[in-house]
């Protein structure tokens, strides 16, 4: 889950990290009285989207009039694609230095990670490696001044800056730790006149936490309206943009299944991972979101562990029974329960794939041949 | 022989009295796993599928010691298990519950650091040593025992590659899944430096999917200690970047994970990459 | 530094640990509105010692004019030696159960250590190991759910008792953590309609903390006048009530000095380690201190480590030139600048010894002799 | 030979540009340490007695790779100097500043066991092998080298016990004070078990005090594991319970803790206990 970048700042003023003084505006008139009170400012989309700044998102204003055009100009604007619904306008900042300095997550190593370079202000990712420096945190002890200190000698900093620069980083890892944030970035960190200031935020919150932030941190959902009906199914589902739609267990094997799809010359509408242990009704949903999407032909690819087969089958014959399928589907069950699943699908009319490749063979074929049997029964299934 | 789990080891099963836990102790239970032991708060003195039930692991621990805990209790309370079992003194921890808080997750590892303890996990569906016991929730089904070891990221992905294996005739040492995401116990290496000792293996299948630098890490360990051959099977070759495919870990961020730098990676250190799923059997027959 | 009951008890409430309904006051008058608004209630001096019930520091009462009349009896009363200041006033509780628990720190393991017995409300050193449990707490993961519900399941809890009891003991860690405190006592944890409620509660913070807690927890002292004085110039000071003074350098040394004191027939006036590193002024002000206790003789024995000869010789200098000594002082004097404060003795007629033994048997010779010579130099002392 | 510190051990000061850091600093290099850097915050770049001053211990590291470090800051900073020490990679950390928070010395504790570090302290004179290097602020005049370990838990109490030997012709193979808080690293069992594996150490003195059971713990190793000689001398012999005695540790509570029970034990494990303080060399004397 992201965070607007007036969300994160938001945060990090109650807990101490300082951020340029300003406000969000959903409409372009109320911006008239901040201005004539701060003077310059600069008024900057709330998208979530990096590169903002030279996809032209962020502009500038001296007079109270400049800023409500311009940020009229903003608020009807797409920028990178994506509508802009507020604007976040601050005073403007003579900045004498940019740091980059983030906390994220090192999976390969299990623990956070802070990354901060000199090199603030560009996409990060532009930044050589030795530019960049990395330091694992130990969780059982957290960010401690002298790490913090340790860091801003390695940025060079000195004096006062470095100071607040290490205070700040000990605050942001307490953020990121409250907060239960993947990540937490300040590009840039500036250095004003002596004094560090985050001049930008981003913040992601683990999807798994979100429940803890409401209604503290609003959610900011980027998901379609179809993946946001799967997750609250308790299922993985990314909308893609090919011909069959694939339902799978495991995230693993609907990868490759949809890796096989690309192999034999089609390619799939959609990533579904029905997940483990999804019962008959959540499965029949799942599917029922498949069908929406007007794929034109359905894969259902179920290798039964703690997903039963016939929990699938059971919940294929419901979906069949309550609603037209106009499309062709091929079904491959196997695994756990495996043979009442086939047997409920038999009794049904329905028979049942073993082998992967014959499946996803056959998916595609029907999708390049626009056969239109709702349902393909494979005799040579058997064989696998 | 197998590598972490044999027909010794005895298992607690945390959670027990849920669906999943009561319906996979049956399933480990007709695998021949021992299982000496269940924990479920409030539910103690019960008992599911023959196995006692206890309100703490330390109480399971003082009636019968176990060396590994498999736990089903919700995502929320996956912490505080784990955390148990370890300070109980469990020595391998398989997690099967998905959704852990990633944060969670680092406190458990931590811990696990600490106390000298091997977590399969978290998203995971255990680990198997066929014909002589099994951890998790994978199907009885499909594995036969034999020379090969399969570590996996995924969990069906791995009862597929398997499937195909046994199809062709070649048994499993040990099965084992990492599990799915960000942060998990074990890692590639970890289980390849046991395969790589392990007399019973006499190959590896490896199944990686995009996303982190796992992959290419344990290509770096295959490179410079590994003798025994090693085939490998990635997933998501198709993922477009930036998306989340199902896994916390398969994500193409950054320009970072991707299918082609991983298959690089593997075939530079004389892994074979299998393209197509129904390969792996055939060159890990070459490879015996 | 220990908290009165009714100061821990606030800490409690304030942290979701269920206490009784009470309020404390100095005036007996005072009490009458909250009696009469609640009944029955118990009337506890606040004093800082146990065994206050057997003593007769608790009493009951049921209308508000017997409980003014109790709490002016408590209010003029000496209980165990200690004037109660205070009494805290709460309504009456119908006991089911008494269980006892705390946490403090296991020196030996280096850990917080939480003890809990069913055999609540009487004093816990009767308590037979066997009816004890104990539980150590790593530091690093704190005291989890698991944990406390494991002690509830030995304890024999079950029910909301259970429940309550288990989250009582995780808030009470989170105390006995967030308030650096040495000691959380509940003695007894009462069980009252099924519901678990803190009818005592003792609290010590660490010393070295309390400056973090001021002004929100007072600072309550058990010091005299004399060791507050020595607190304040960062000394080590106990009263004893013998005859000699002594001043060493190192707890250690000085109990040893006060033992070899004792051994030689005399006896010890007070504990003074005047620590390591003091310089010349609170070394002087030490002196003072000791002075001003009239001990019979004076006995200063320094082994320089941190603590340097030469500071103590010139701070010796000093005092006995601003202040009249009459009484016997026996100076030892040996380690790290040795020499240099031999001779800063010597250049102001001071001798010193160099073997312990001889100096203290000096010093009780002279205490025994009623020798009144204010200084004595010892030639022999040369010969260690 | 010796225990923990030799002449080879490379040395960091932490808070050397303090009074006691550049007094002690200069100590210990007339003594012989090797000392291979200080650090000061805001202070790098200068020199203390000639020895280099630097931010922090890891870019101390970065120039010399140190095996001990000796923490002389104030008292609230003791957590962060020790946990960066250990971090940084340090083995030995001798903690000398005095009224460390109780929960904070828990806490460096838990760190230095997940990092096997040895922690001397705090509150103590640190350590020294006579002849060759030492870690403290003991002062150099008094030790000589020789064949008997000296351990205690009070400072200048030490320097009384070692001086009675010195003048009696009795050299130390190692001297350490384990430190007077109720929290302090190594215990006397693990100096005592370091002591009886070092060929140098013939026979062992041990200076103990009033409060805590370390002692009766120490009594119940010796009596088990111990076949070298040790001669034992306590402080608190007068003091009255309940009293803290100074150090943190030194106080009877609930009865517990008593000269009396230190040398019930003590003497029942075979130890010889000293009434005074210059019995010891004597009895030292015998047992070599």
């Amino acid at each position: 889950m992201k965070l607007f970048e007036y969300m994160a700042k938001e945060i990090f003023r109650n807990n101490g990290i300082p951020v340029p003084n300003g406000r969000v505006f959903s409409q372009a008139g109320d911006l008239a009285e901040f201005v004539s009170q701060n003077g310059a400012v600069a008024i900057k989309s709330q998208i979530l989207s990096g590169g903002r700044g030279k996809a032209g998102g962020i502009k500038f204003a001296t007079t109270p009039e400049e800023a409500v055009a311009k940020a009229g100009e903003l608020l009807a604007a797409d920028i990178k694609g994506l509508k802009v619904d507020k604007v976040l306008v601050e005073e403007k900042i003579a900045i004498d230095q940019e740091i980059y300095l983030a906390i994220t997550v090192d999976g390969t190593r299990r623990k956070p990670v802070l990354l901060a370079s000199m090199a603030g202000g560009v996409d990060i990712e532009q930044v050589p490696e030795e530019k960049l420096i990395k330091r694992l945190i130990d969780v059982s002890i957290g960010l401690n001044p002298y790490a913090a200190r340790e860091i801003t000698r390695q940025l060079g900093l000195t004096g006062s800056a470095a100071k607040e620069a290490a205070d700040l980083m000990l605050k942001l890892y307490n953020v990121f730790r409250t907060y239960d944030a993947e990540l937490v970035e300040i590009n840039p960190l500036v250095i004003a006149k002596g004094h560090v200031l985050a001049a930008d935020a981003k913040m992601t919150i683990d999807d798994e936490c979100a429940y803890r932030y409401q209604p503290d941190v609003p959610i900011v959902d980027e998901r379609t309206e179809a993946e946001r009906k799967a997750r609250d199914l308790g299922i993985s589902y990314v909308e893609l943009d090919g011909e069959i739609g694939v339902m799978a267990n495991g995230a693993g094997i609907t990868m490759a299944t949809l890796d096989l799809i690309q192999e034999f010359g089609s390619s799939p509408r959609n990533f579904m991972d029905a997940g483990g242990g999804s019962g008959e009704e959540a499965t029949a949903k799942a599917l029922e979101i498949l069908l929406e999407t007007k794929p034109k032909a359905l894969l259902i690819n179920i290798f039964g562990g703690i997903t039963r087969c016939d929990d699938v089958a059971r919940a294929f014959v419901k979906v069949k029974n309550s609603m037209e399928i106009n499309i062709p589907v091929v079904i491959r069950l196997v695994g756990t329960n495996e043979e009442a699943g086939i047997s409920i699908l038999r009794e049904n009319g329905i028979d049942s794939y073993k082998k992967i490749d014959e499946a996803v063979s056959k998916v595609v074929a029907l999708v390049k041949n626009e056969d239109s049997a709702a349902v393909v029964a494979a005799g040579d299934a058997v064989k696998a | 022989m197998a590598i972490i789990l044999d027909d010794k080891i005895k298992i607690i099963v945390q959670g027990i009295t849920g669906n999943q836990g009561q319906f996979h102790t049956g399933q480990m239970l007709a695998y021949g796993s021992t299982i000496v032991g269940g924990v479920s708060p409030g539910k103690a003195g019960q008992e599911v599928q023959g196995v006692p039930v206890y309100e703490t692991v330390e109480e399971a621990m003082q009636v019968q010691t176990a060396d590994a805990s498999v736990i089903f209790v919700p995502a929320k309370l996956v912490k505080d298990a784990s955390l148990e079992a370890m300070e109980a003194g469990i020595k391998t921890l398989v997690i099967i519950t998905e959704h852990v808080p990633l944060h969670d997750a680092m406190e458990i590892m931590d811990y696990a650091e600490k106390k000298q303890v091997g977590i399969i996990g978290p998203n995971t569906y255990g680990i198997i040593s066929p014909g002589k016991s099994k951890i998790g929730i994978m199907p009885n089904s499909i594995f036969r025992p034999g020379p090969v070891g399969v570590v996996a990221r995924s969990g069906t992905l791995s009862y597929e590659i398997v499937f195909q294996l046994s199809s062709a005739g070649i048994g499993q040492s040990t099965v084992l899944g990492l599990g799915g995401d960000r942060i998990v116990g074990y890692s590639f290496i970890d289980i390849l430096e046991k395969f790589e000792s392990d007399p019973g293996t006499q190959a590896v299948v490896m199944v990686g999917e995009i996303g982190g630098n796992a992959e290419e890490e344990a290509a770096q360990y295959i490179r410079e200690r590994m003798s025994k051959a090693v085939v490998a099977f990635l997933a998501g070759k198709s993922a477009p970047p930036g998306k989340r495919m199902g896994h916390a870990g398969a994500i193409i961020e950054r320009g970072k994970g991707t299918f082609e730098s991983k298959v690089a990676a593997l075939s530079a250190a004389g892994v074979q990459v299998a393209s197509l799923p129904w390969e792996v059997g055939e060159m890990v027959k070459r490879a015996l």
